[in-house]
């Protein structure tokens, strides 16, 4: 029986540039359980977006994958053909992306962008379009019929995601990789599109990883997280668990730079800046910016290990770690 | 123009300090200058005295591109032209340069009548086919190296401007120049010491590729009989006075057409190396 | 009640729409886009007022207004006693040492070809601040005050990361010392741990420089930590305006509740969740009555043609909306 | 879309109408005065005076401008001092060479640079790309004339491929008449086109809606033309519009080199022969067939862009 689900296993990808290899993903491995719901957290340049790339093959030149294995349906993505991965996309693993301006094409009808994944309908044309017809209402586009002739630039950010999700839907895909699908949204269009989707998972049963760096959204969206920082994951958690009670300083530390509007905490920011990708070697990259690093965490491999019941952590000091809201200095103003 | 360095070099190519395609288009043109300064010591021929018993001589030892059809030495006058071409080719971009980016700046800063000016002008001058224009004038004007000047003066300027315009247009929009405007910066300032800086490098870049347009017009125009007077060894005449004798003597009209092309390529590598030099450092 | 710093009056901007040259022949009235349709409020010296609201509700326009760098169409905003709308820009050139302005993309609000140091040293010049000779020490005390290293100023900004950017923006506002800071947007670009950073910077700041602040955001989040009161807007008018806490704990502009709730928050939020409708409207045919009403759950027939005014529901606490709650 | 074509139309008005003006000024740059300039050795005292009233040259400028505008008006384009013909006799059998010549150079443009760029964009750095690339670049830098020469020795006098020159009768020889001109006018226009339309290509592989189009589960051939080429035409039409203007200025001396009878070798022959009303007409009629183009470039655009449809 093959595995259920997505696995990622030791997962790397390299990209050669002037000034040396940058290895954008180290090693990623994870398990997406059918509809399961779960989150890809961290800053620019940790590898998030990337992994996913990496998955669905759909890195560009001269980024490739150089170790590690995608287990999916029982065959490793990483080593198929072109043709067939393409097969793959879409029916099996689907991928939506953030900026909705530039995710469809500018010079294509929403009708043809949506028609083309449908299957040559037998009613002929007419079928067809009833069929995005359909789709397009099930994601929430008002006067459907309207929007056919439409192009893109003619829809507003939030339409146009609700179009890609309809053009997903029409694939009924087993997993869902979303990488930051409502980054460039407002707040209001984005609580709409995160229910859109957590509607259309529930629907199709379909597995979702939501690749984000807003861990408001992470809270409210999904069962299971992993922190991802300079292409490794540090930590992997079930949500509830992650903000309760983090086990990696860094983990710690974003929750601690997310200002809340319910209470003016201090916040405790993380100092420094991210590492500089080229070159990684090994021991914690987070080391320069943690507060509890010390000479072991300079050397060797640090593994990822479980701290609790589906809870792992890739910190030598994973225990030490503190609880979530740290209480800080006295909160500022009234 | 995209980089013809760009294009030759690796991609991943460490850029030396010096970029490869600025050290090798000077070394061109170092190369031909000096071939044509130092001339008269280097080949013992007269580019102008006619030798009648050589006439249309093939290349060989003695005469390296051949003789023309009045047994003159075609190599010589080739050295000698260099400095015809090149001095009306640097001379004749000057102010459509100048004029160009001051012209293309105003434009794009000022905007309203001063726009629609300049590019009411650059319309009606690109609604003429740039040869066809700049051969109407000196046929009017009459042939001669002051007016080939003219005539590209008063055409070519449109392009910088064009270039230059859209580069402010674009920046005037950005984020550091609103920044300016709220630090009380007089608009003067903002143009002179900002908008201009940042599209000078480019408009410099294009510089260089259009001295190769230029020295293509100019040897077209010699061609045409509507250059430099006879007997001077400027390219474009001397292919014309050899075409007349390619059954003969092809190389008589040949070999100008490659030294043409050696400046041409050497100002094009030149182009690319001040694009890599003029990079905005950290990009 | 000391005189506020900024007195806003009835302040008016829009941007005419081009018309085709059909309608410019029909003599048709061009459309334009009321970016900021009638905005009043004060900003006592000091504090810092944050103006927040969803792209396109004009918060930025209305920033541009006060620093004069639109001339709005119509109202007043008076700058420690004077009407800057009336100024033209020579006559402005004092103020804007006084009022200075932070903006959001760290990629393109630096002149890419010049160095820090040469730009901080332009700036102090223009204002012929300090002398020839100790200007360089006051740009080294500037980018000391900003968390970047005096060795910096050799640099271009295309060598900084955008979080080191945008304390560059920061020493430059500081460089001619402002009374009043706008910030636009100073965070959304950055990474959340840069954001923190700058975020606590600002705070020390305003602190050590006691300097006004106008904080323009479309995060709630962001807008809380820093501000003392609050201006909610939308489609070019305020909706909504409290100190912050009051106006956090209770919220009564119906958009103010479906902000609120539909931000994704660390920790559980203890508010009703107020779904609203739809996209926003067009800030060229501004809905009638009451703009919000298309997407309003609360809406009755008198929002449909009668527009609300800011009326007071408690002390500072100012709504517009009929069916707000007193 | 009608609002779109008409504010174009609209705008070229005007810009038709200084061109006139320019074109017109242009003959006032003969030194001395143009009227005997333009007899030449046959001028006598009655003939420039009656060419100096015919023109009006005694009137003010602006009268002059005016006779010259009435002329254009009613056809008479003024006659041709060699042939001893009016202008607009000769003018259309001229004319459909030149057009022949350049929708010939522009075929084989697009022939040579559209297969090299896809090749360019698909190997995108390496050899095959730089190869194309280095190659497109080095024509820039070679006088269309003078290559024109080369291919004539090469291909006519050495290999007797193609005739060394004329028109030839019927369209069969046209083509073969007029393939060696029509290459040499064509590749600069391929090397630069070829260049704009493989970085297009670059850039539109690279954008997030091939990505979605490839993640969507397209087949890589329905990606590449249904989504990758049709964008990346885009700006290469405009190029086309400007690079036209260029193998129009090009034809002049390709038609001289070649002994082609189009309106350039025409313009060439009136200018040795200091037939100026030739050569102004010719300028003229150079400039509308740009200004066409130029036109039909911008209406032509939207049909592929649809985000300028709504004018």
């Amino acid at each position: 029986m093959t595995e259920p689900g997505l696995v990622v296993d030791g997962l790397t990808v390299e990209i050669p540039t002037s000034r040396g290899v940058v290895r954008a993903v180290r090693g990623v491995t994870l398990r997406v359980a059918p509809g399961e719901a779960m989150a890809l957290v961290g800053e620019s340049g940790s590898g998030k977006s990337m992994t996913c790339r990496a998955i669905v093959r759909l890195l560009h030149p001269p980024a490739r994958i150089t170790a590690g294995a995608v287990r999916f349906q029982g065959r490793d993505l990483a080593a198929l053909s072109e043709p067939e991965i393409e097969r793959i996309r879409g029916t099996g693993i689907a991928m939506v992306f953030q900026d909705p301006m530039s995710a469809l094409n500018p010079v294509l009808t929403i009708e043809r962008q949506v028609a083309e994944v449908l299957p040559a309908a037998a009613g002929g044309p007419r079928e067809r379009r009833r069929q995005v017809v359909a789709l397009l209402r099930q994601v929430g586009i008002a006067d459907a019929e309207r929007r056919l002739r439409a192009y893109p630039h003619q829809l507003s950010g939030g339409q146009r995601q609700r179009v890609m999700l309809a053009i997903v839907l029409a694939r009924r895909p087993a997993v869902l990789l979303a990488d930051e699908p409502t980054t460039a949204l407002d707040v209001t269009i984005q609580a709409q599109i995160l229910t859109e989707l957590r509607r259309l998972q529930a629907h199709l049963g379909m597995a979702l990883v939501l690749v984000t760096h807003d861990l408001g959204v992470v809270r409210r969206t999904v069962q299971r997280v992993a922190v991802m920082y300079a292409g490794q994951v540090v930590e992997l958690a079930p949500t509830a668990a992650l903000f309760a009670r983090p086990r990696h300083p860094y983990t710690a530390g974003l929750i601690n730079s997310v200002p809340s509007v319910d209470r003016r905490a201090a916040l405790a920011p993380i100092p420094g800046t991210p590492p500089d990708p080229v070159g990684l070697g090994d021991g914690c990259a987070f080391a320069p910016r943690c507060p509890i690093a010390s000479a072991e965490c300079l050397r060797g491999e640090i593994p990822l290990r479980a701290v609790a019941d589906g809870h792992w952590s890739r910190c030598l000091k994973a225990h030490v770690v503190g609880g979530a809201r740290v209480a800080g200095t006295a909160a500022q103003g009234s | 123009m995209t980089t013809l360095a760009g294009e030759l070099a690796p991609p991943r190519a460490a850029r030396t300090r010096v970029p490869l395609g600025l050290a090798a288009g000077a070394a061109m043109l170092v190369a031909l200058l000096g071939g044509s300064a130092l001339a008269p010591v280097l080949t013992s021929y007269d580019p102008y005295a006619q030798n009648l018993n050589a006439m249309l001589l093939p290349p060989s030892a003695a005469h390296w591109f051949g003789t023309d059809n009045y047994g003159r030495d075609v190599f010589t006058r080739v050295l000698y032209g260099a400095a015809i071409d090149l001095r009306i080719a640097v001379l004749a971009v000057v102010f459509p340069f100048v004029f160009g980016v001051v012209a293309g700046a105003v434009a794009g800063y000022l905007g309203g009548w001063a726009d629609a000016a300049v590019m009411r002008a650059v319309d009606v001058i690109t609604a003429v086919p740039f040869m066809v224009l700049v051969i109407a004038i000196v046929a009017f004007l009459g042939p001669g190296e002051l007016n080939i000047l003219v005539a590209i003066g008063v055409v070519d300027w449109i392009v910088f401007a064009r270039l230059v315009r859209g580069e402010v247009l674009r920046d005037k929009n950005l984020e550091y120049v609103t920044a300016l405007r709220a630090l009380g910066f007089s608009r003067a300032r903002i143009v002179l010491r900002h908008l201009l800086p940042n599209a000078l490098p480019p408009a410099a870049v294009f510089l260089a590729s259009d001295i190769v347009l230029v020295i293509l017009t100019t040897s077209t125009l010699g061609f045409l009989g509507l250059g430099v007077r006879p007997p001077a060894p400027e390219w474009g005449l001397m292919i014309s006075e050899g075409r007349t004798f390619i059954y003969t003597g092809w190389w008589a009209a040949a070999m100008p057409g490659f030294a043409c092309m050696y400046a041409g390529i050497a100002f094009i590598l030149l182009g690319d190396g001040l694009a890599d030099l003029l990079r905005v450092r950290g990009q | 009640m000391p005189e506020p710093l900024l007195r806003v009056r009835n302040l008016a901007k829009s941007f005419p729409l081009p018309r085709s040259p059909v309608d410019a022949v029909r003599r048709r009235p061009g459309e334009a886009v009321h970016a900021v349709d009638g905005v009043s409020f004060d900003v006592p010296r000091g504090r810092t007022l944050g103006l927040v609201g969803e792209s396109g509700c004009g918060k930025s326009t209305l920033g541009r207004c006060l620093l004069r760098l639109y001339r709005p169409d119509a109202g007043e905003v008076w700058f420690d006693g004077v009407d800057l709308v009336r100024l033209e820009e020579p006559d402005l050139r004092p103020y804007r040492k006084r009022m200075q302005v932070v903006l959001q993309d760290p990629y393109s609000s630096l002149d890419p070809r010049q160095t820090v140091g040469s730009a901080l040293l332009e700036v102090l010049g223009v204002h012929g601040i300090g002398s020839a000779a100790d200007r360089p020490e006051r740009v080294a005390r500037l980018l000391t005050q900003v968390g970047l290293r005096p060795a910096d100023a050799r640099k271009y900004p295309g060598e900084f990361s955008g979080g080191q950017r945008q304390r560059v923006s920061i020493a430059r506002a500081l460089a001619v010392g402002p009374e009043l800071l706008v910030a636009d947007e100073p965070v959304s670009a950055l990474d959340v741990s840069i954001q923190a950073q700058i975020l606590d910077l600002l705070l020390e700041l305003r602190r050590s420089l006691g300097l006004t602040m106008i904080f323009i955001s479309h995060d709630l989040r962001v807008v809380r930590y820093l501000s003392d009161d609050v201006a909610v807007m939308y489609l070019g008018k305020i909706v909504e305006h409290a100190p912050a806490p009051e106006l956090f704990a209770r919220p009564r502009h119906p958009y103010t509740l479906a902000l609120l709730s539909a931000i994704p928050e660390v920790d559980e939020p203890a508010r009703p969740a107020v779904e609203i409708l739809g996209e926003p409207s067009s800030a060229v045919h501004v809905p009638p009555g009451c703009r919000f009403h298309p997407r309003c759950p609360w809406k009755v027939e008198r929002c449909l043609h009668e527009a609300p005014r800011l009326r007071e529901v408690a002390p500072g606490h100012r709504v517009a909306c009929h069916e707000a709650r007193a | 879309m009608l609002r779109y074509a008409l504010g174009r139309i609209g705008q070229t008005v005007p810009i038709a109408l200084l061109v006139t003006i320019l074109i017109f000024l242009l003959i006032k740059l003969v030194p001395g005065d143009p009227a005997s300039a333009i007899l030449g050795d046959r001028a006598t005292d009655a003939s420039v005076a009656a060419l100096r009233h015919q023109w009006g040259l005694d009137r003010p400028i602006w009268e002059q401008y005016a006779v010259y505008m009435r002329n254009l008006a009613t056809g008479n384009l003024g006659t041709s001092l060699r042939y001893q013909s009016p202008v607009a006799d000769m003018l259309p059998a001229r004319t459909s060479v030149t057009f022949f010549l350049v929708v010939y150079s522009l075929v084989l443009s697009v022939a040579i640079a559209v297969p090299l760029a896809l090749v360019a964009a698909a190997y995108r750095d390496r050899w095959p790309d730089q190869v194309i690339r280095a190659s497109m670049a080095l024509p820039l830098a070679a006088p269309a004339f003078w290559v024109g020469i080369l291919l004539l020795i090469v291909f006519s006098l050495k290999l007797r491929l193609f005739p060394a020159d004329g028109y030839g009768g019927g369209f069969a020889d046209h083509v073969r008449h007029l393939f060696l001109p029509a290459l040499t006018l064509s590749y600069a226009f391929a090397s630069v086109l070829c260049r704009n339309l493989r970085s297009s290509l670059v850039d539109v592989l690279q954008t997030t809606y091939v990505d979605f189009a490839r993640a969507k589960g397209l087949r890589r051939r329905v990606v590449l033309f249904r989504h990758v080429f049709r964008a990346a035409l885009l700006p290469a039409v405009t190029l086309i519009g400007v690079r036209l203007t260029y193998a129009i200025g090009g034809s002049v001396v390709i038609e001289t080199v070649f002994a082609i009878p189009g309106l350039g070798s025409w313009m060439v022959d009136s200018i040795l022969a200091r037939d100026y009303v030739v050569v102004q007409t010719l300028t003229l009629m150079f400039a509308l067939g740009t200004m066409l183009i130029n036109l039909a470039t911008d209406l032509i655009y939207p049909l592929f862009d649809p985000r300028l449809r709504m004018g």
